[in-house]
């Protein structure tokens, strides 16, 4: 036997390899800082390093904006759906790290590892998004959570977060146990590792429709299922976004189920294409039950993380809707969605953080009561997210429902189409609802008594003029004004997600 | 003669995982799942799977398990209570299992892969040796090989995290 | 001993784990089923490479291996901290967030 | 043109965040007078004889999904528009005339609600007009909600705004859905690319089956927005809950939508469905003249006796368009502008009365006439037009609409002039509990303000010239109401004479 | 200038007299809106005559013509134009309208004279008159109606003119709604034509009628019945009628303008106007005989049993509408027609002399506490005097002459119509009778305190002012005419407008004395020549015969009324103790309000309370609340489940893992 190293396309590998390199200098860096014994420039430098390393990343990747090549042996795919999902995660890290800024928790994790954890998930979530294998799916996905594990814990000194990051960490790696004994089965069936050759495996006439087979689907699938919170794999959703530091919250909420659907999409939609007729249907009814569930949920929520959370689950199922119908339309759609889902959450959890630092209430609804008055702009952002979540007009969302609508009529599952208007009619209950604590009640009574859900006896100190940073203020608005100018111009958005799903059919 | 180790080892990887799930105390439950991971080496060798069985024994049972027990002495592991807060739990469970297992194993039994019912093809003795496993991983899979040494930083780092003082000390008194 | 049997014994440790898992309460122990989880996983993928006769199960186990230890280290690096923060190591009694 | 009429609503608001709060009013009236400046120049160049579409715009707007930015007036629409832009300035200047809070927010939704309003109207491409249909809400909640009054005998302003815009949407996302099931199905039948254009989707309506359940999709949204019997559950509250200056406009466009939706997409797009569910729709209009009638008549409420009637006289308007026959529709059309020129001066003299009073019950008030002629007359004038008096534009419009009825289903036509009876009584009843009747000692008799009166007056100026002049509108809607009644295999105009 | 153009100037005149009053209200003095007012109706007099010469101008037959000045609402199929038609008919009404209506505006001017509302009423006084030109000369039915319509509500405002009153309030709704009611029967009518003709113009829909309808054919009759329900509810027929006594709300000038001259008379112009379809209905002609004869006897036997003055005359306007109905609805065109402007005259005389009574009675109208008014006023007691024998067809009084043509047609067409005579005559006999009683309770005797009042101090008696339907006490603000009031004696526009009319009602019979003269009908009878019924013409010698019958009868009620208020004013008592039912049964107006009240108004009211307070709560609430706690409840289960506890996800999780495992495994093969 002889080695044959494999060709490395280093133009190719280099979005990676910046990130790799990236969590490395954010973890050294601070720790010649520190020995300097000045924590407050470590933070800052970490910070600037990690938005530089973004920046370097993305850069990289739109550099191979519009040219496929396969990477290493076939492990990875660096494709236009590649990037474009990696481009939202990098954005939502980006955001993440602005919110962070005097976040507890990041002070607490210390100068550079509460960010370099965050570009290692960002990092999974790349390699995720290219992942041609099972091992690398495997890998990636583990990468991109078990860093999510330990931030979402990281503010110490509040039992939420810690609760939080217990509950993710068993829940999540039971998920990944099913993933992989899924993953066990189809490797079992079809001999190979790799999409392509499970492709050719189950495509292959003796196996089509394979009891081995078809669990092992299954079980994949609850395993993606689990990470993009589709019912009833979503339990763990309300909990940790409630429970996990407000930025970190507001980098899963996107980013995860951003590269969660990418694999998702690469892995039913081409490697398991050949199944299609047996899994459509029971993905179907689940994104059904995860429209339902999702939005009930969230009706009479006090905690804006925790609506957020279950909102994000209905989001979950609406996006799903793009991927059970199969097809090219399906996938532009989902990365529509997804592109837009980045801009409203973000503009939504932008206003959240600082409210929290800002009043005494936490994330309870109450503090963005009379925000309209107080602080237009912070109001406004959270406004435009939550009109944009209810899928309202002249809002990207509102374009996203129509896309994936489109996709699935075109798809011939109207029924599921109703059902996200359906979905979307009773998710208004709860969005403005908020819309109606800014707008339409008195101020925020400042001095309330403190038992309130989200503001813990182990409160942070308030920041009065939290609400006028622009490390806060900046991005929301940045994200409300992209909700607002996507609803009304959408077209490149629409061009950007139709290169993703070219990529793939 | 392999038919017996392999009872043998099944018997004791059973037997390994049940005393997990049974024994009240972590710290047996800790020596229950080594003795379920040597049996699971066991049975790696009897796939050929030589060098999966020696990291089984190296990784697991040398330095996976030393830090269970270190932990464990340290939290002091006391036997948790019978008492079930959650109702329904403890008859659901076990149905849930037995319904988990019936289906798998009728996923794989009713399987029309011929491959299954036989021991396997025959394969030239290097199958599974270390030198097998290395050209893999340095070629086809470089990638995750190098990945899952980025995954062990970090989750290095973040124990460091989450262990060190520094939490507490910041902690607000309780 | 044909492949059926170690496939059938791993869903069966499989099976058993979870039910570990929905049975017991220290988060110690759930880590343990886990790891009974993940290896059950392993035995499945190093048998099939046997079946199929090629490695990449092998290394598929290996590289498991590394993320079981990866999320033992974070568990009970989260056990630690729970403990310092002076919290019962019970999951049940962490239950803060619901509704 | 047509652009700038539609956007200038939206481009003063903008601009009017930059002025200080208290020209922020007139600033607005000014928008609204601009605009109604275009509408009527747009009416002026409006070619009468021609059946197509005028001053036509399309561009391709989302490429990718096929929606294009089309807009485009005929006999249809032109007057809702200028109806549209009369009442809003009537309504932002009667706002501008009263102290409001944060004046800019609510000057701009004012002014938002006028272009989505617009849009709606102008919107040649389906989902545009979906799109716009829906973008309306958002500004009247918001007008509703924030400058709402609560009440302590029902819901808070925020909650009634809320029942309101579920009530609604229930409606309008079905009716999204349908909306682009039509388009796709038409471009999976035709094999051509997908287009949401309404003249394009009229050439060949999709298949009969999808017709069916398409067709109630877009019927739900139009019956809730009118309201109509059954749907109108959101309408007492969010009535109660409403600025009256916003309720005028509210009242006196935003129903006429959901009817000129039936004349402008369902009719042309879903004909065998049409003519298919014509009595379903034909009872639920009756129910609606009959029930909002018998409300109306029993209700003390001022807003509501307004609120009831609209139900009725919407219902009069959809049993017109469903006679499915020329004069029918026409007589709709025309009932839709009379119907919003005499409910906007309406529910503004109500809030006049209510100044004086200080009070909205009919109960508590009377003998407002005394010291106001000018007042009692401009009131007397818009309730013998409520009560569609022969010899008001309102009388012809019923006539048209009971004609169609008659022609086409005349036992309908029979239950429905019952309506006429009963509005006589309703619409009398309002005007004599308020104005005659002895005068409680708590309710001042004041002539109307000159500024009030400089609001109304143009308002009852041009429901007289209808009166005098229906054939104006009528004139000009007939060809496009042909074009678009044309769809349906029914007979369309003329009689069933003998000989 | 050709007729229409002088039929314009008719409509215009009065048109432009009420907006220039309505608009000018502050601007003008009282008095000038006054002048105004009159002389806009006396110039449509002028006009009016114009009209007439031109027609007379041209031969017989050719005397009907149509003009329109634009197309109202023409589109799909529909074709209605803003025209006029004039013909032998129109002109006679118009003439009819504009002559008593000029003298009516003279006597308000008046008697109106401190009312608070003196510009408002000559603006509605306007109004109306130009509303019942409308009425008259339009040119198509859709036109007919709006000029309906205008009357109605016309006479809505001038009922409820006090409207601080409720009575008067009350009473204007309830004249109002019951006009609506007629309105929509004519709408229907019209629609129907429509359908069965396909036009609405008179000359197209009377030239085609013939040919289109065989006669009794089911869609012209309902035609017909349609337009009966306009026409009846217009002339306060049964049993739409009810609405007429409590119209006597209204200043009394109204009542003499709107509900003895012009108004109640358009059913009879109806009938007339569109005789050619109710030649092709015989079945709805007899109906609407009868429902006349009906109500002339009705009202007659109520009027006897009332005690206010107003409502008596009221109710005598009733019966005398019940003879026009009947006439022209048998064939009697010109007879109905003669008879209406002659009852025009006295029945306008009858309520002027009521209002200058009233007034002397301080706004009281109880003719109980009525007496001796000969002596206090000569002038208007005279004219009751004249008035009265008018109406009980005193032998050579316009009324005489009137009611007998009629009478004297139904007699000679003979069968059932025969007994319809005998009706009439019966009704002639109440007629009389109650007329009498009214003149020989209010004029002879011991003057009561008003009078007394009068005659010594020479001073109108002013008691407080007070409603005298519900006997409120009221401020001078409201109500009878301001704080003055006024009496024929002392106003000359009162007095040279009840001396003209007197003149009318005494000679306008000599028009058309039975073998005599024959102008009104040689005039009318053209406008008739297309329905063979305008040809029977009863003998000279039947109708001596008819006359003498009549003169006979009304000699003989006279005398009755005499004998029983004057010679034994106890009987009338006795009568009563004897034949309560009866009595009871006159009093309370045959218990049609309650009827009504019971059939129609309290279901309705029902009907709506219903809705309001059940329906909408229970069921277009209930949907909603239903739908909404749905939702909520399905939210309160997820929350449930949602426990908190990790180990509970867990179960989940892996039951739905077990759940989707078990759906593949089903669809394994």
């Amino acid at each position: 036997m002889t080695f044959h190293a494999p060709a490395m396309d280093y133009a190719a590998l280099s979005p990676l390899i910046a990130l790799t390199a990236g969590v490395c200098l954010v973890l050294l860096l601070p720790l010649l800082g520190r020995s300097r014994g000045s924590s407050g420039i470590a933070i800052q430098t970490s910070t600037a390093l990690t938005l530089a390393t973004l920046a370097s990343a993305a850069g990289l990747l739109i550099w191979h904006w519009n040219d496929p090549t396969e990477l290493v042996a076939g492990a990875l795919r660096l494709d236009d759906l590649a990037i474009s999902i990696s481009l939202i995660a990098i954005a939502a890290a980006a955001f993440a790290v602005l919110l962070s800024v005097r976040e507890p928790a990041a002070e607490q994790a210390g100068g550079g590892e509460y960010q370099a954890l965050l570009l290692g998930s960002v990092l999974g979530m790349t390699l995720l998004a290219q992942a041609q294998n099972l091992v690398t799916f495997f890998v990636a996905i583990e990468t991109l959570s078990i860093p999510l594990y330990i931030l979402c814990a990281t503010d110490l000194r509040r039992e939420r977060s810690l609760e939080s990051g217990l509950k993710y960490l068993i829940v999540g790696s039971l998920g990944s146990a099913t993933l992989l004994y899924g993953m066990a089965f189809l490797y079992g069936g079809s001999g190979s590792t790799d999409f392509a050759g499970i492709a050719a495996g189950v495509g292959h006439a003796g196996l089509l429709s394979d009891p081995l087979v078809l669990v092992g689907i299954g079980m994949v699938a609850v395993g993606l299922a689990f990470k993009t919170s589709i019912a009833p794999f979503h339990q763990w959703t309300p909990d940790v976004y409630e429970g996990a530091p407000t930025p970190i919250t507001s980098f899963m909420a996107v980013a995860t189920k951003a590269a969660a659907f990418a694999v998702f999409v690469r892995f039913f939609d081409v490697a398991l294409a050949p199944e299609a007729g047996d899994w459509q249907p029971a993905l179907a009814v689940l994104a059904a039950a995860t429209i339902a569930i999702g939005n009930v949920g969230a009706l009479g929520q006090d905690s804006l993380k925790r609506l957020l959370g279950y909102s994000g689950v209905a989001q979950a199922g609406y996006i799903l809707g793009g991927l059970v119908v199969a097809s090219e339309a399906g996938v532009d759609a989902l990365v529509f969605y997804l592109a837009g889902y980045l801009l409203m959450n973000l503009a939504a959890f932008g206003v959240v953080v600082a409210r929290e630092r800002e009043t005494p209430f936490g994330d309870d609804i109450r503090a963005v009561r009379g925000l309209g008055r107080e602080r237009p702009l912070l109001a406004w952002p959270l406004t435009i997210s939550m009109l944009a979540l209810a899928g309202m007009p002249a809002t990207v969302g509102f374009i996203g429902k129509l896309y994936l609508i489109e996709a699935l009529v075109e798809g011939d599952y109207t029924w599921l189409a109703v059902f996200i208007a359906v979905g979307s009619m009773i998710s208004l209950a709860y969005y403005l609802r908020v819309v109606a604590a800014m707008w339409m009640r008195p101020g925020g009574e400042a001095t309330a008594a403190p038992a309130i859900a989200g503001a813990s006896p182990e409160a942070d100190p308030i920041d009065p003029d939290a609400g006028r940073r622009w490390y806060l203020v900046a991005p929301a608005l940045l994200a409300a004004a992209g909700a607002i100018f996507f609803g009304i111009i959408p077209q490149p958005l629409v061009e950007f997600a139709q290169h993703a799903g070219a990529s793939l059919f | 003669m392999e038919a017996v180790l392999f009872f043998v080892a099944a018997i004791g990887a059973l037997g390994g995982a049940i005393g997990v799930i049974a024994m009240r105390n972590p710290f047996y439950g800790v020596l229950a799942l080594i003795v379920h991971l040597f049996s699971l080496a066991v049975l790696f060798l009897l796939l050929t799977a030589a060098f999966v069985a020696a990291a089984q024994v190296v990784v697991y049972a040398g330095a996976v398990m030393v830090l269970y027990v270190f932990v464990v002495a340290y939290v002091g592991g006391g036997a948790e209570s019978a008492w079930e807060p959650i109702p329904g739990q403890r008859f659901l469970a076990p149905l849930l299992g037995a319904a988990l297992f019936v289906e798998l194993a009728v996923a794989v039994l009713a399987s029309s892969l011929l491959a299954l019912g036989q021991d396997g093809p025959h394969v030239n003795p290097g199958f599974g040796d270390p030198a097998a496993i290395g050209y893999l991983l340095l070629e086809k899979f470089l990638i995750p090989f190098e990945a899952s040494s980025m995954l062990l930083m970090l989750a290095a780092v973040g124990a460091i995290v989450l262990a060190s003082r520094r939490g507490v000390d910041e902690g607000a008194p309780r | 001993m044909s492949i059926e049997w170690y496939v059938v014994l791993s869903s069966l440790l499989f099976a058993t784990g979870a039910m570990g898992i929905l049975l017991r309460r220290s988060p110690i122990v759930i880590l343990l089923c886990l790891e009974l989880m993940l290896n059950a996983g392993n035995l499945a993928l190093v048998a099939f490479s046997r079946m199929v006769g090629n490695q990449q199960g092998q290394v598929f186990a290996l590289v498991v291996m590394v993320v079981a230890a990866c999320e033992v280290v974070v568990g009970l690096g989260l056990i630690v901290a729970i403990f310092r923060r002076k919290l019962p190591l019970d999951v049940d009694e962490l239950r803060e967030l619901r509704g | 043109m047509i652009n700038s009429l539609l956007w200038a609503p939206l481009a003063f608001g903008l601009a009017g965040l930059l002025l200080p709060r208290r020209f922020a009013g007139w600033w607005a009236t000014l928008g609204a007078a601009a605009t109604l400046g275009v509408a009527i120049a747009l009416l002026a160049g409006f070619d009468s004889g021609a059946a197509g579409l005028q001053y036509a715009v399309d561009v391709s707007w989302i490429p990718g999904l096929g929606v294009d930015y089309s807009l485009g007036l005929d006999g249809l629409n032109v007057f809702l528009v200028v109806l549209t832009a009369l009442l809003w300035l009537g309504g932002t200047a009667f706002a501008a005339f009263r102290e409001q809070r944060r004046p800019h927010l609510f000057f701009l939704m004012m002014l938002l609600a006028e272009t989505a309003t617009l849009g709606a109207f102008v919107a040649q491409d389906l989902l545009l007009f979906v799109l716009f249909f829906d973008l309306m809400l958002i500004p009247f909640y918001f007008l509703f909600g924030a400058w709402g009054s609560d009440r302590e005998d029902g819901p808070t302003a925020a909650a009634a705004t809320l029942k309101m815009l579920v009530y609604t949407l229930v409606g309008s996302l079905l009716m999204l859905v349908g909306a682009i099931a039509t388009a796709i199905i038409a471009a999976q039948d035709g094999g051509h690319h997908l287009t949401f254009s309404i003249a394009e989707l009229a050439k060949h309506p999709i298949a009969e089956g999808s017709q069916r359940w398409i067709f109630w999709f877009f019927a739900a949204a139009f019956l809730v927005k009118m309201p109509a019997f059954l749907l109108h559950g959101w309408m007492p509250d969010a009535y109660r809950a409403a600025p009256l200056p916003v309720l005028a406009v509210f009242s006196g466009v935003l129903a006429k939508v959901g009817a000129y939706g039936f004349l402008r997409v369902v009719l042309p797009l879903f004909p065998a469905a049409t003519v298919q569910f014509q009595e379903v729709v034909l009872v639920i209009a009756l129910a609606s003249i009959l029930y909002g009638s018998a409300m109306a008549f029993t209700q003390t409420d001022i807003r509501l006796v307004g609120g009831y009637s609209s139900v009725a006289q919407l219902g009069f308007i959809t049993a017109g368009i469903f006679a499915l026959r020329a004069d029918g529709a026409d007589g709709a059309v025309l009932q839709m502008v009379n119907h919003g020129l005499v409910v906007a001066p309406l529910f503004i003299i109500v809030a006049v009365l209510a100044e004086r009073s200080g009070t909205e019950d009919m109960r508590q008030m009377g003998g407002m006439a005394m010291r106001a002629p000018v007042l009692a007359a401009l009131f007397l004038i818009v309730t013998l037009a409520t009560l569609a008096m022969p010899g008001s534009a309102n009388f012809v419009g019923e006539f048209y609409i009971l004609n169609g009825l008659f022609q086409a289903k005349i036992v309908y036509a029979f239950v429905a002039i019952s309506g006429v009876a009963m509005s006589a009584y309703y619409a009398l009843r309002l005007y004599q509990r308020t104005m005659h009747n002895r005068r409680p000692d708590t309710v001042p008799s004041r002539e109307i303000g000159l500024r009030d009166g400089l609001v109304l007056a143009p308002l009852v100026l041009c429901i007289v010239g209808l009166a005098l002049y229906p054939q104006l509108i009528l004139h000009r809607t007939d060809p496009a109401v042909k074009r678009s009644v044309a769809a349906l295999k029914t007979p369309v105009e003329g009689t069933l004479a003998k000989r | 200038m050709s007729a229409t153009s002088w039929a314009w100037l008719v409509l215009l005149l009065p048109l432009l007299g009420s907006i220039a009053v309505a608009v000018g209200f502050r601007a003008i003095p009282a008095r000038v809106a006054g002048v105004v007012g009159t002389a806009s109706v006396g110039l449509a007099f002028l006009c009016a005559l114009g009209v007439l010469f031109n027609l007379l101008g041209e031969d017989a037959d050719a005397r009907h013509h149509a003009s329109s000045l634009w197309t109202y609402a023409g589109a799909a199929g529909l074709d209605i134009k803003l025209g006029v038609y004039v013909d032998q008919l129109s002109a006679f009404m118009i003439l009819v309208v504009t002559g008593v209506s000029a003298l009516i505006h003279l006597y308000s001017f008046g008697y109106m004279q401190s009312d608070e509302g003196y510009r408002r009423f000559f603006s509605y006084l306007n109004f109306f008159v130009f509303s019942m030109l409308l009425l008259v000369l339009a040119g198509n039915f859709v036109l007919l109606i709006v000029g309906w319509a205008f009357v109605g509500f016309a006479s809505y405002a001038l009922i409820s003119f006090w409207y601080r009153r409720a009575t008067a309030t009350k009473a204007g709704m309830k004249a109002f709604v019951i006009n609506v009611v007629g309105d929509i029967g004519l709408v229907l009518a019209a629609l129907l034509i429509f359908r069965e003709l396909g036009s609405f113009d008179y000359g197209a829909v009377f030239a085609h009628a013939p040919g289109a309808f065989a006669r009794g054919e089911w869609s012209v009759t309902a035609i017909c019945l349609l337009l009966l329900v306009g026409a009846f509810a217009k002339s306060a027929q049964i049993p739409f009628h009810t609405w007429l006594p409590d119209a006597m709300e209204g200043p009394t000038p109204v009542s003499a303008l709107i509900h003895a001259a012009t108004m109640v008379t358009a059913g009879v112009y109806l009938i007339a106007r569109t005789h050619v379809l109710f030649y092709l209905a015989p079945t709805a002609a007899d109906v609407a005989a009868l429902i006349g004869l009906a109500t002339l006897l009705v009202a007659g036997t109520i009027a006897i049993a009332q005690t206010d003055l107003k409502r008596i005359v009221a109710y005598s306007t009733m019966s005398q509408i019940g003879y026009m109905i009947m006439g022209v609805a048998i064939g009697a065109y010109a007879q109905g027609l003669f008879h209406l402007m002659t009852h025009a005259f006295f029945k306008a005389l009858l309520f002027m002399t009521a209002g200058s009574i009233i007034s002397a009675m301080a706004n009281l109208q109880d003719i109980d506490r009525m007496s001796g008014f000969w002596r206090a006023m000569r002038f208007t007691s005279l004219m009751l005097v004249v008035g009265g024998l008018a109406l009980a067809a005193f032998p050579l009084t316009s009324g005489f002459f009137s009611k007998d043509s009629i009478l004297a047609y139904a007699e000679a067409r003979g069968g059932i119509y025969t007994w319809m005579a005998v009706g009439g005559y019966v009704g002639a006999l109440l007629t009389a009778i109650y007329t009498f009683r009214l003149v020989f309770r209010v004029l002879p005797g011991r003057p009561c305190e008003e009078a007394q009042h009068l005659i010594d101090t020479g001073e109108l008696y002013h008691g407080p002012p007070v409603n005298p339907a519900s006997g409120e006490e009221e401020d001078t603000e409201v109500g009878f005419p301001g704080a003055h009031h006024h009496i024929a004696e002392r106003s000359w526009p009162m007095a040279a407008a009840m001396g003209v009319l007197a003149l009318g009602a005494l000679f306008a019979g000599l028009v058309q004395i039975p073998g005599v003269d024959n102008v009104l009908f040689g005039f009318l009878d053209p406008a008739f020549a297309d329905s063979p019924l305008a040809a029977i013409h009863p003998s000279a010698g039947a109708e001596w015969r008819g006359l003498a019958i009549g003169a006979a009868i009304s000699v003989l009620g006279i005398g009755l009324a005499w004998y029983l208020w004057v010679a034994r004013p106890q009987l009338p008592r006795l009568f009563r103790e004897r034949l309560r039912p009866v009595y009871l049964l006159c009093l309370n107006k045959w218990y049609f309000d309650e009827a009504i009240d019971l059939l129609v108004v309290r279901p309705a009211l029902a009907i709506g309370r219903f809705a309001n307070n059940t329906f909408e709560r229970l069921v277009v609430d209930g949907v909603v609340t239903g739908a909404r706690d749905a939702v909520g409840g399905a939210g309160g289960v997820v929350r449930f489940v949602q426990s908190g506890f990790v180990r509970s996800y867990a179960l989940l999780l892996i039951a739905g893992f077990a759940g989707l495992a078990l759906y593949f495994l089903l669809r394994a093969t």
